[in-house]
């Protein structure tokens, strides 16, 4: 599926109630690449969308147990494995002094990472975006826009501006970044 | 050219040609030629230093690492005996009448060490440890000047033009010639001196700052022209000093005798010392019971004393005899307590131990308590009193004789008025510098102006070279023959070391040749004939030194008995050499009775009015009259009791110097006998209410960039009266000056409180005789968490017996010398950053029931009228479980497998946390560059101070000193006591070749610091070996280890410092 | 965008890395005389050459101490002193022109300026006789010249046969037969 | 979401006049007939989102005004110390600053402690109030992250600058090298250090990133020049406010919120181990953790009151930093400010309790010795002075409020002074103890380090919104600030123009 679509049905909403319910018709309607442009995250939007939680935390675990591991075994190597010196009569497995040291990377690992993930995960787990550059639709200033990609099987320009427009968006329009009627 | 590369890899110092006066130069082909490392671009740290900096990724990898190229140059002809490179070898010779073993590499002495097979027992003094600044000192003249008496700047000229000009001098003004020389004992030497004088007529004049001309002087009115006896106080149960000040001082066995009596567990009793004195000296602060009286008041008290043994114990040969009976009636003890200001009961009780011990006790007057009004006094009555406890054949050494010591201020005196007369046309001045150090009323200056021809042999342009017409250099002693005589008819010859550096040549050298140019015949002709290259090329070049010539002849003749040529003579000649001594059978002799007429001197020991405030002028205990003024190290040597450097100060006691509302480094002026001097004021312990005391011997203008300035000119104070010059017991007046200069001190709060703080085990003789262990009880600690992790074979360890260490710092010098340990100058010294690895601690012993306040720490006044003074030489400690190893996170410190917290310079980035961890703050960090140059001019502006480090240690042959077995470290590096770990190496190695596979022999491995100490504090050894004589002395009950509560294991052991109060008083 | 730089930052590293991290290996400085340690302790090689004279293309098998005086008794393997060059080379091959070179500081009283082939920096204190005289529990010794100079006896110019640096060094002591000490001040104070 | 009734809250409340600091009461309008609290608006003015939008980006897209361009002189010129101070100290050697035997660190360890406990509160401000739920963060939480970074940028060079050989730091980093191979010593606090450092600067720094992409979107939408649009499009990896994206961006922005609270405690910790772990007296306390995070804490909430202060009057974003927030953050000193108090006094206490002599000398001569000027400055200004907070009016006077800040972060200097300088410079010892003065080069430096961090944060202001644009419009009322749907005849101005 490609990240960015050229073609799509745009329609504005002005309050994120509207959208909220809007968000739950577009569920229920036959469509599947649609999406909600918002200037903020609207609380409850996951459910109206039919969306599951986000995953990250998922992969923050696994992280944070890399972090951990990677850290201990590597202290391990380095003061016992390797070159295990005298310092200070303390005993080469210093285990207290190994713990600062994880627990940094554990937090290095898994805050980072998922950070990283997150931004990947919004460009791949998603449907044919419009691409900001080409397509203004206001909804980073003051708009909550819904998007339906013409990729959608069921695409039909005239069907979907129609069910749009009953979706009570104001200012609904189809847009070709091609044709450049943007 | 890296300082490694000039120390490990050179061959040998840099030698220039120079023209033999009167020889032609004789070719030296195999000369040990010049190492030179042909890299002139970037040295291997700055390179690195440089690509990290711009630390540009790309500027690197374009760089690459290319390692700078470096040469080897082997020698040309290796000089046979000459084994190689790299492994040292050792001279004995003696400088000053010091005997040492100079340890050399690769041609160049690196260090100054005791020669402890010298039945003399001299140990050596700090002068001797530093000479080797004063050798490679920057500021030495390297060639003969024509100084044309200051006008003008003075003119390279050559050893042939002087030569001519003074030879032409002495023959035309025969007997009208002078030669003024520092006091010789060599027997060769005086015998040259006399040759010289012989043959040109001229007269010998002997001249040192500090002579015991009073005690000369009671001597032979006494004993007639009897020889001196040597006191040995390892013999005397009981010593009494009267301003005593031989660990001050004289540099004679007494140090070390005295230090053998203080064990405790001494077979015949622990000896027991009291001094009287008024300024808290060294000597004094090692005493068991310390008596504060003015010194125009000792020759009362020591006929008072005199008095109540002989006359009230009818002691000795004299008690019966009426002249002494009349002489000393005016001293009963009752009529001059009060003048005094000592208690009678006090006075009775020393006078009853003295009677007590009879012949086992000993009384000595100080060197510089002579140099009082009542001198002549204070001697007789020693004398006195020493001759009715039947000193002499018991304490006093009969067979051990010493020729009474020649330099007095008398033969100075006539010499100027010689001068003034007109009477002296030539006057050569061969060492002394009575410009800055003899008193000012002789006027030397005016006198030398007198004479026709004045001609210095001194080393650089100091204050009396000024004035000269010529300057010839005289090599360093280090760098000429002479030889040495010590009491006991003990003889030493002084052989050079290394080739001279500069162009200069020795002092015998010079007079022999002279006088050989100015006709003399016999003896100095056959020297002189011997040193010219015989006729036959094949024939070996001859020793260019007529010195040595004239030397070898003289012992010959008159100790060896045999024919220079013969092979018995150059046997015993090398013989001599190598071990550094040679005794000539010496006759029994027994010693006069005292001759009575000599009480008649006692008469002037009345203790006159007593002025206001007295001034007490004493020798600086490293500069003595300041003859090594521009040496780095010695100025960097804390005072042992004011622990000050670089400079003078003025000591006033605590309740007089609280009363005039000073503060530390407080301008004071004081005036006595017309002149007057401004210095800094200093709060000491110790002092008598009403004397003040000031070092002599700094305040130079002409020692050298390092040495000039430091200090000021305190000579002028001490007046001339009566043909001898006095320096304590002055009448002066003190006034607060205003200003302030702040003193270099290197310690900080200088009270002990050792009830709260157990840092160091101290006790009375009584104490450790009821319990063993008394005073090293310290706060335990808890169990450790850890699991043992300490070395089963070989773990070094060392012992300080602190009842044997008298606080001299010998040991600091020592290790200053070895380990390439850089100076800081005054100034870094005010920032708290010497960097000496092993200070000797002084502090005063306070007890808290002495009700003071413990929050401010700067010697409350209850606990520094009368102290207790404690030395504790304080060096890295060598944790088992090392504060400072934990916290380095660049691996750059860590405990080795025998025990030792390895130190690695090339690994530590310098994050100073081991240095702040370190409990006992023995770790010191190279805050500038110290040991290298800095040069760019830009960052000179903005930091002045850059310089000093290039100056202090860098400047000319300076680096020569550096051991080549101990990397010269860079700024930014973390330095400490390493156990002198080079030298366990070389013992391990030498193990390895000898095939013993690491058994190292206990006293095998001797660090610098127990090499130098001069009454064997300091012992060390492997504490896991049940024989060593460490393991023995840390198993003792006086053994403790500090701060047991805080878990750090250190492997120092310090024993008790116990105090024999065991006496009436 | 960003991949662009990152790989030109990894070439920048890769090609400094080597730089850096390859010691002296395989360095050869050319010497003030051209001297072949293969013509003095290399294994004789006789041949016959065209005019039939007998040529000894090899060397003499001199021992190294012959030159080398100190390694078994002092931290520094020395280099001979010229005297010990001219105890053959004032008869022997006078007309080489490296000989002819050795005269002429011979006769200047110059000693001769080798470059330093194996240079360790200044902060390591290696000591040949330590090693030399190491012998193993059978009395054999454990470190020979070749062990870390190579076989120099075959070498025209000398020339680093190993890394020379700390890690080479350690590989050798963590070897438990060589039963060698490992400390830091083993090598560095 | 707020009720109908507080709509006119957030439409009549023009100003900090307005805002009472107290919750309006409707008494007996509660759900079950109590009492029915309103809270204050966040955001005063009526502000619709484009206002929201127009006002926080004007600063980033006009040229800057000559007040800015004079601040920047200044910042600039105070840096020419710092690069002049180390340039020297690089050359001649850490013998030009105070620092002697026995006292090893000085004013660098103490600017980086300082520096370090500034650079905690941005994050704790972003990351624990988003934990609590405190909706007044939001107009806070961008420049106090932004201090963050700028200070934790400030803190880093100390630790490199202040070594002897700074060329070899990297050692400190265990790279794979042939030398046995050297790694690094991890019983030692400062090996901690490097990872506890880089770690919360980049954790910061990617907190502070991901709160940022949105706003950069609405900066690029606002942008008119190509260039300007290609260049904040590409900071904002082609944002388009897509919720599929903000699931996983607020799940993100949760768990980085969730990991930066231990951080932030860990990091001051670690940097607390600096010392607690050594086994100087005064030192080794195991209160030193939680006294260095509250003192963390509290120099960082008062620079960023010092910060505000400035930000609210000289780019006017009082609407958005309502005299609310301050309060807030006022009470927070307060409460920071009594806790350090206590702090100190639980340290006489146990140097009393332990009955330890150096433990107990160290205290009496911290303050009765020759620094009790220093522990006077310290007492004064962070238990003290805080204390003033206590009157409603107080909390609110911008003047008292920017004196307190000041004042409590030369108090927090001052800590660090102390503890640093006096248990170093008397130790157990007598003989090697000594004092310690600043010198020229070391207030140069310190300085300098001031210079660093304004002009890192006059830069931030003018490249970057200064306050996190999304999340206000999140907390504010769509009644009173969403855009008006147009009625047939009303003219629409384009989506995207202003």
């Amino acid at each position: 599926m490609p990240r960015h679509s050229t073609k799509g049905v745009l329609g504005d909403f002005y309050t994120p109630d509207e959208a909220l319910a809007a968000a739950a018709r577009v569920r229920d309607s036959q469509y599947t690449h649609f999406d909600f442009l918002t200037p903020f995250p609207i609380h409850g939007m996951e459910e109206a969308m039919g969306q599951k939680r986000s995953w990250i935390p998922i992969v923050t675990g696994f992280l944070a147990f890399f972090g951990i591991t990677l850290a201990q075994t590597f202290i391990y190597y380095v003061m016992i494995g390797d070159w295990p010196m005298n310092f200070g009569g303390k005993p080469n497995f210093a285990w207290p002094s190994f713990i600062p040291v994880t627990f940094e990377s554990m937090v290095f690992y898994a805050a980072i990472g998922s950070a990283i993930v997150a931004i990947i995960a919004g460009k791949r787990d998603t449907i044919p975006q419009p691409h900001p550059m080409k397509i203004k639709t206001g909804a980073t200033i003051d708009r909550f826009v819904v998007w339906i990609s013409a990729t959608d099987p069921k695409f039909d320009a005239t069907e979907v501006q129609r069910f749009v427009t009953s979706l009570g968006a104001d200012g609904v329009r189809y847009v070709d970044a091609e044709a450049g009627n943007v | 050219m890296s300082r490694n590369d000039l120390t490990r890899d050179a061959v040998a110092h840099p030698h220039t040609h120079r023209e033999v006066p009167g020889t032609d130069p004789a070719p030296d082909a195999g000369s040990l030629e010049a190492a030179v490392t042909a890299d002139r671009g970037l040295n291997r740290r700055d390179f690195l230093r440089v690509t990290t900096t711009i630390a540009a990724g790309s500027a690197l990898a374009a760089a690459g690492c290319q390692q700078p190229v470096e040469t080897l140059v082997p020698l040309n002809q290796r000089p046979e005996g000459m084994r190689s490179v790299g492994r040292p070898l050792f001279y004995a010779s003696v400088l000053d009448g010091v005997p040492f073993i100079a340890r050399t590499r690769e041609g160049r002495p690196i260090l100054v060490a005791p020669n402890p097979a010298h039945p003399s027992r001299t140990p050596l003094t700090v002068r001797t440890q530093a000479a080797l600044l004063d050798l490679y000192d920057p500021d030495r003249v390297q060639q003969p000047l024509s100084v044309r008496r200051g006008t003008g700047s003075p003119a390279k000229t050559t050893w042939a033009a002087v030569s001519d000009e003074v030879v032409r001098g002495l023959k035309a003004s025969r007997d009208r010639v002078a030669l003024l020389v520092r006091p010789a004992t060599g027997a060769a030497t005086r015998a040259a001196y006399d040759e010289f004088a012989r043959a040109t007529g001229a007269r010998i004049v002997e001249w040192e700052a500090f002579q015991p001309d009073a005690a000369v002087e009671a001597w032979r009115q006494a004993f007639g022209d009897a020889r001196i006896p040597t006191p040995r106080l390892d013999r005397a149960s009981l010593v009494v000093g009267l301003g005593a000040d031989f660990l001050d001082i004289a540099g004679d066995r007494r140090e070390a005798d005295f230090a053998d009596r203080r064990d405790p567990g001494h077979p015949d009793g622990m000896g027991r010392f009291i001094a009287f004195e008024s300024r808290l000296t060294l000597t004094g602060a090692n005493a068991d019971r310390r008596i504060r009286v003015r010194d125009s008041h000792l020759p009362a008290i020591a006929c008072a004393l005199a008095h109540q043994v002989i006359q009230e114990g009818g002691v000795g040969p004299l008690a019966s005899d009426l002249d002494v009976a009349d002489a000393l009636k005016p001293f009963a003890i009752d009529t001059i307590t009060t003048a005094v200001g000592v208690p009678a009961d006090v006075l009775r009780g020393v006078a009853a131990e003295l009677r007590a011990a009879g012949p086992k006790a000993i009384v000595l007057a100080g060197l510089n308590a002579g140099a009082s009004a009542g001198g002549l006094a204070l001697e007789t009555a020693v004398h006195l009193l020493n001759a009715s406890l039947g000193a002499y054949g018991s304490t006093f050494d009969l067979d051990a004789w010493g020729a009474p010591p020649t330099g007095g201020l008398k033969a100075l005196a006539d010499l100027v008025a010689d001068l003034d007369a007109g009477r002296i046309d030539v006057l050569i001045v061969a060492g002394p510098n009575p410009v800055h150090d003899a008193p000012a009323s002789l006027k030397v200056a005016e006198a030398f102006a007198k004479a026709r021809l004045v001609v210095s042999l001194n080393d650089r342009l100091d204050e009396t070279s000024r004035l000269a017409d010529w300057l010839a250099p005289a090599s360093h002693p280090f760098e000429a023959w002479a030889d040495a005589s010590f009491p006991g008819d003990v003889h030493t010859i002084q052989q050079p070391l290394l080739r001279p550096l500069y162009a200069t040549w020795g002092l015998l050298d010079v007079l022999l040749a002279w006088a050989a140019q100015a006709g003399a015949g016999g003896d100095i002709a056959d020297a002189m004939a011997a040193t010219r290259p015989a006729v036959d090329p094949k024939a070996p070049a001859p020793n260019t030194s007529p010195a040595w010539h004239w030397i070898r002849a003289w012992w010959a003749r008159n100790f060896f008995g045999t024919d220079v040529a013969t092979p018995e003579f150059e046997d015993a000649w090398d013989e001599t050499l190598r071990a550094g001594f040679w005794t000539s059978p010496s006759s029994a002799r027994s010693l006069p009775s005292f001759n009575t007429g000599a009480v008649s001197l006692l008469a002037d020991a009345a203790p006159a009015a007593a002025s206001l405030v007295e001034l007490h002028l004493h020798p600086h205990f490293a500069h003595l009259d300041g003859r090594s003024a521009n040496n780095g190290w010695l100025h960097e040597l804390p005072d042992p009791l004011t622990r000050i450097t670089w400079g003078d100060w003025i000591a006033i006691a605590p309740r007089r110097f609280d009363a005039m509302g000073l503060k530390n480094g407080d301008l004071v002026k004081v005036t006595s006998g017309g002149a007057s001097v401004t210095l800094p004021s200093y709060r000491h312990a110790g002092l008598h209410a009403d004397v003040v005391a000031i070092p002599l011997g700094l305040g130079r203008t002409a020692a050298g960039l390092a040495g000039n300035g430091i200090g000021r000119a305190t000579f002028p104070l001490a007046p001339l009266v009566g043909g001898r010059v006095l320096r304590v017991g002055l009448s002066c007046e003190i006034a607060k000056a205003g200003g302030s200069e702040e003193l270099a001190i290197t310690q900080g709060s200088e009270v002990l409180d050792r009830e709260a703080r157990q840092l160091l085990p101290a006790a009375t003789l009584k104490e450790v005789r009821a319990d063993p262990q008394a005073g090293t009880e310290q706060e335990g600690g808890g169990p450790s968490i850890w699991p043992d992790r300490s070395p089963d074979k070989q773990r070094w360890a060392m012992a300080i017996d602190l009842s044997k260490c008298n606080g001299c710092g010998k040991c600091t010098l020592g290790c200053q010398a070895e380990n390439n340990i850089p100076v800081v100058g005054p100034r870094g010294v005010r920032e708290g950053r010497e960097m000496a690895w092993i200070r000797v601690d002084r502090y005063w012993d306070a007890g808290r029931d002495k009700d003071w306040d413990d929050t401010v720490w700067d010697g409350p006044l209850a606990v520094v009228e009368e102290p207790r003074t404690l030395f504790q030489p304080m060096l890295c400690q060598h944790c088992e479980n090392a504060p400072c190893e934990t916290v380095c996170p660049f691996v750059a410190t860590m405990h080795s497998e025998d025990g030792l917290n390895q130190q690695v310079y090339n690994r530590c980035v310098g994050t100073r946390y081991c240095s702040n961890n370190c409990p006992f703050k023995v770790r010191r960090y190279n805050w500038l560059e110290y040991s290298y140059g800095k040069t760019n001019p830009f960052f000179r502006m903005l930091v002045p101070k850059l310089a000093m480090g290039e100056i202090l240690n860098v400047r000319g042959r300076l680096p020569m000193k550096n051991n080549p077995e101990v990397t010269v470290r860079h700024r930014g590096v973390m330095e400490k006591c390493s156990f002198c770990v080079q030298r366990i190496r070389e013992a391990r190695a030498t193990a390895t070749r000898e095939g013993r596979k690491l058994q190292i022999h206990d006293g095998e491995v001797v660090p610098a610091c127990m090499e130098a100490c001069p009454t064997g504090a300091i012992t060390f050894g492997n504490v896991l070996d049940p024989e060593a004589r460490v393991r023995r002395l840390a198993d003792s009950p006086r053994a403790m280890r500090l701060l047991r509560n805080l878990g750090v294991k250190p492997s120092i052991s310090y024993l008790t410092r116990v105090r024999n109060d065991d006496g009436q008083v | 965008m960003q991949t662009v730089v990152m790989l030109l930052a990894l070439a920048i590293a890769t090609a400094g890395a080597p730089g850096c991290m390859n010691p002296r290996k395989g360095y050869e400085p050319p010497q003030p005389i051209f001297f072949q340690h293969l013509r003095m302790a290399g294994p004789a090689n006789w041949t016959v050459d065209d005019k039939g004279r007998e040529l000894n293309l090899g060397g003499y098998d001199i021992p190294c101490v012959y030159c080398h005086t100190m390694p078994y008794k002092g931290r520094q393997s020395t280099l001979p002193s010229t005297d010990i060059c001219m105890n053959c080379h004032s008869t022997v091959g006078v007309d080489k022109e490296w000989v002819l070179a050795l005269k002429k500081y011979w006769d200047d009283g110059r000693p001769i300026p080798w470059v330093k082939v194996h240079d360790l920096p200044d902060f390591v204190y290696f000591d040949h006789s330590a090693h030399l005289n190491a012998k193993d529990d059978q009395g054999k010794p454990k470190v020979e010249c070749k062990d870390c100079h190579g076989d120099v006896a075959a070498m025209g110019v000398v020339s680093v046969q190993n890394r020379f640096n700390m890690g080479w060094c350690l590989e050798c002591h963590r070897k438990p037969e060589k039963a060698a000490p490992t400390d830091c001040v083993t090598c560095h104070r | 979401m707020t009720t109908a009734r507080s709509e006119s809250l957030y439409a009549t409340v023009t100003g900090d006049a307005g805002l009472k600091g107290v919750p309006v009461i409707l008494p007996g309008a509660g759900p079950y007939g109590g009492d029915e609290e309103i809270p204050e608006p966040l955001v005063t003015g009526g502000k619709t989102y484009q206002d929201v939008d127009r006002d926080i980006c004007m600063h980033t897209e006009q040229f800057p005004t000559r007040r800015w361009w004079i601040a920047f002189g200044v910042a600039l010129f105070l840096l020419s110390f710092l690069v002049l101070g180390v340039a020297t100290l690089f050359y001649s050697g850490m013998g030009i600053l105070g620092i002697n035997h026995p006292v090893g660190w000085g004013s660098f360890i103490i600017n980086f402690v300082f520096w370090i406990g500034i650079g905690h509160a941005g994050t704790l401000i972003s990351a624990v109030l988003f934990l609590f739920g405190q909706k007044w963060r939001t107009g806070i939480n961008r420049s106090a992250e932004a201090m963050t970074l700028f200070a934790v940028a400030c803190a880093g060079i100390f630790p490199v600058i202040h070594l002897g050989r700074a060329w070899f730091a990297y050692w400190l980093v265990p790279y794979p090298n042939d030398r046995g191979p050297l790694w690094v010593n991890f019983n030692s606090a400062l090996s901690w250090d490097i990872f506890a450092i880089s770690t919360y600067a980049l954790v910061s720094l990617t907190f502070w990133y991901v709160g940022l992409l949105p706003d950069l979107a609405t900066v690029r939408d606002r942008a008119t020049h190509p260039w300007r649009k290609r260049f904040y499009n590409a900071l904002s990896f082609n944002w388009n406010g897509s919720h599929r994206a903000w699931r996983h961006y607020e799940s993100a922005y949760m768990i980085l919120a969730a990991f930066a609270t231990p951080l932030v405690f860990s990091v001051h910790t670690i940097v607390s181990f600096d010392f607690a772990t050594s086994i100087m007296p005064g030192w080794h306390a195991t209160i030193f953790p939680p006294y260095f995070v509250i003192g963390a804490i509290f120099s960082g909430f008062a620079m960023v009151i010092t910060l505000m202060t400035i930000m609210r009057n000289v780019f006017n974003l009082k609407n958005y930093i309502t005299l609310n927030h301050m309060e807030a953050m006022a009470k927070v000193i307060m409460l920071t400010g009594m806790l350090v108090g206590f702090a100190y006094t639980t340290e006489f206490f146990m140097a009393w309790y332990g009955g330890n002599e150096y433990e107990g000398f160290i205290f009496r001569n911290r303050a009765v010795g020759p620094y009790g000027w220093a522990y006077f400055i310290m007492f004064t200004c962070n238990a003290l002075v805080p204390q003033i907070f206590w009157f409603k009016s107080m909390r609110r006077n911008a003047v008292v409020l920017f004196t307190v800040s000041i004042l409590v972060n030369i108090g927090m200097w001052f800590e660090r002074y102390v503890i640093i300088v006096t248990s170093l410079h008397r130790d157990f010892l007598p003989s090697s103890w000594g004092m310690y003065a600043l010198t020229a080069w070391d207030w140069m430096i310190l300085i300098g380090s001031f210079g660093l961090f304004f002009t890192l944060f006059l830069l931030f202001v003018r490249i970057l919104p200064a306050v996190a644009i999304s999340e206000i419009k999140g907390v504010m009322d769509p009644r009173v600030s969403a855009t008006k749907r147009p009625t047939a005849t009303a003219a629409v101005h384009a989506p995207g123009e202003v």
